[in-house]
């Protein structure tokens, strides 16, 4: 964890319900954009994946409380920008997801789903799921050069 | 959130054309409104995604499910894409090789 | 308070630094938009609010340590759209504030500030200032018609 | 936050452009640029807002501030808006009446 969390921490806590999604990209992509570190599809390949992560957390809050919040976590290092997105749902093991059939396989149309985590772990640099009875933590960094001057002062 | 959803007929093909940011939020929308067109006897569908902004795996997998659906009649779904943020999104799962993808909606009527 | 607190809650945290105020009105907006239920202009008139108590609870956490952070809290009710900045600062009476000269006395030009909490009242409907020994809390209220059916369902 | 700052010359009067939004964060940049101007010897300015999304009272006090500096130097700054929700703030502050308000970077320095 070097070079994690010295810099400034922005925390935004949502409803866990899919109309807050768009809130959490906005909120990540203007960051992204602030820091003035990261080329614009690398800000784009982020959203997407705090997208997902924050789809996969509201998703295993279906049925609980409607007060239950997921929360959405923005810290810089030196050399990282780190989303950490927490949800009180009932965990899972990401070792153990199903695999879809190959693209040329008749059968993967029947795949609508299961297309968020492969994503999440194409798009950045690093991914921790840390599941647990309490919820799920997923950790997702993204390599960068330090903070721009005018920021990091 | 607004998606905007816009249906216009050329020679027997249908284009959807969406506009905004598709995600879990936004498509059930677009997932309804291909149910619909489908029901409407529709079977040949271009979806436009050029006015996309954002695409995530809710909207690919509602893309899938319209594939899917319209195959079981015999016709096909196409897309029409050149962002490349949006292209990326169908690289990296694979599904360029399930679609057809289009440069432009004349490219995908034409055919 | 009847009305409040109802309906969904949503929490910024930002570090108290002058370059997280643009992130509070950017949440506030979007919210605000989303819920469709306030004009444009009203929208901006939050907007301003919202930036001008932010803008204050930074100037108030000065010289404080730099981890100490302010937190935006928008809530809704039936009728009404509430915003709350708090802050960690040292508190302050808001009755007790100097008062301008009139605006044709050239004295006026030597205030260029205290311009924050008049524009604040202007802009909404209610303003509640509560400080305290521990910071100070200031909710902003906007009354609206009732929240758009499909985001309130 | 970009503020972008543009300064040009027209017969002795000094239009200094700003574009973005005018807050606590970036201020300070346009008081320092209204500080080098007056340095320069600049004493008539006209500061047009016309590309301003967004100004508060931190951004008020900037232009307060010059405006004394500038009368100090028997000079003017005088500014040119006509988006009414950044007149509005004007408005409501009382500072129409301190400021001349123009429609026009034309208007402004054809007076
Ligand atoms: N935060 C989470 N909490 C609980 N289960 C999760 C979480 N994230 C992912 N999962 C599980 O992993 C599965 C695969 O997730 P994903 O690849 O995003 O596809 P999808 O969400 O479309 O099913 C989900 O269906 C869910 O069972
Ligand atoms: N949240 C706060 N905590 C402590 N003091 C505050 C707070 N908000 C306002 N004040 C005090 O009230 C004064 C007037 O505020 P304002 O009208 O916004 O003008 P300005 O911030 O330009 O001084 C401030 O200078 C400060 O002393």
């Amino acid at each position: 964890m070097s070079g994690a969390d010295q810099g400034p921490v922005i925390e935004l806590e949502i409803p866990a319900r899919a109309e807050y999604v768009g809130l959490a990209r906005l909120v990540v992509s203007s960051l992204a954009t602030a820091r003035r570190a990261l080329a614009d599809e690398r800000i784009d390949d982020l959203k997407l994946a705090v997208s997902e992560a924050c789809t996969n957390a509201i998703e295993a809050h279906a049925g609980a409380e409607r007060q239950e919040r997921v929360t959405v976590r923005w810290s810089e290092g030196d050399d990282r920008l780190l989303v950490q997105i927490d949800d009180r749902g009932p965990g899972f093991d990401p070792g153990q997801l199903p695999e879809h059939p190959p693209v040329t396989d008749p059968e993967r149309l029947n795949f609508e789903r299961g297309l968020g985590i492969p994503l999440i772990r194409t798009l950045v640099d690093e991914v921790d799921f840390n599941p647990s009875d309490s919820g799920t933590s997923v950790r997702l960094t993204m390599f960068c050069g330090p903070a721009d001057d005018e920021l990091s002062s | 959130m607004e998606l905007g959803l816009e249906v216009t007929e050329h020679d027997g093909i249908t284009v959807l054309a969406v506009r905004g940011e598709v995600d879990v939020y936004t498509a059930p929308r677009l997932r309804e409104k291909l149910v619909e067109l489908v029901s409407q006897g529709k079977h040949n569908i271009v979806v436009d995604l050029e006015a996309v902004d954002f695409l995530d795996s809710t909207g690919l997998g509602v893309l899938v499910g319209g594939l899917k659906r319209l195959r079981s009649h015999d016709g096909d779904l196409s897309l029409v894409c050149t962002q490349h943020r949006i292209l990326k999104v169908f690289e990296i799962t694979g599904l360029t090789k399930v679609f057809t993808i289009h440069e432009s909606v004349d490219a995908a009527v034409a055919k």
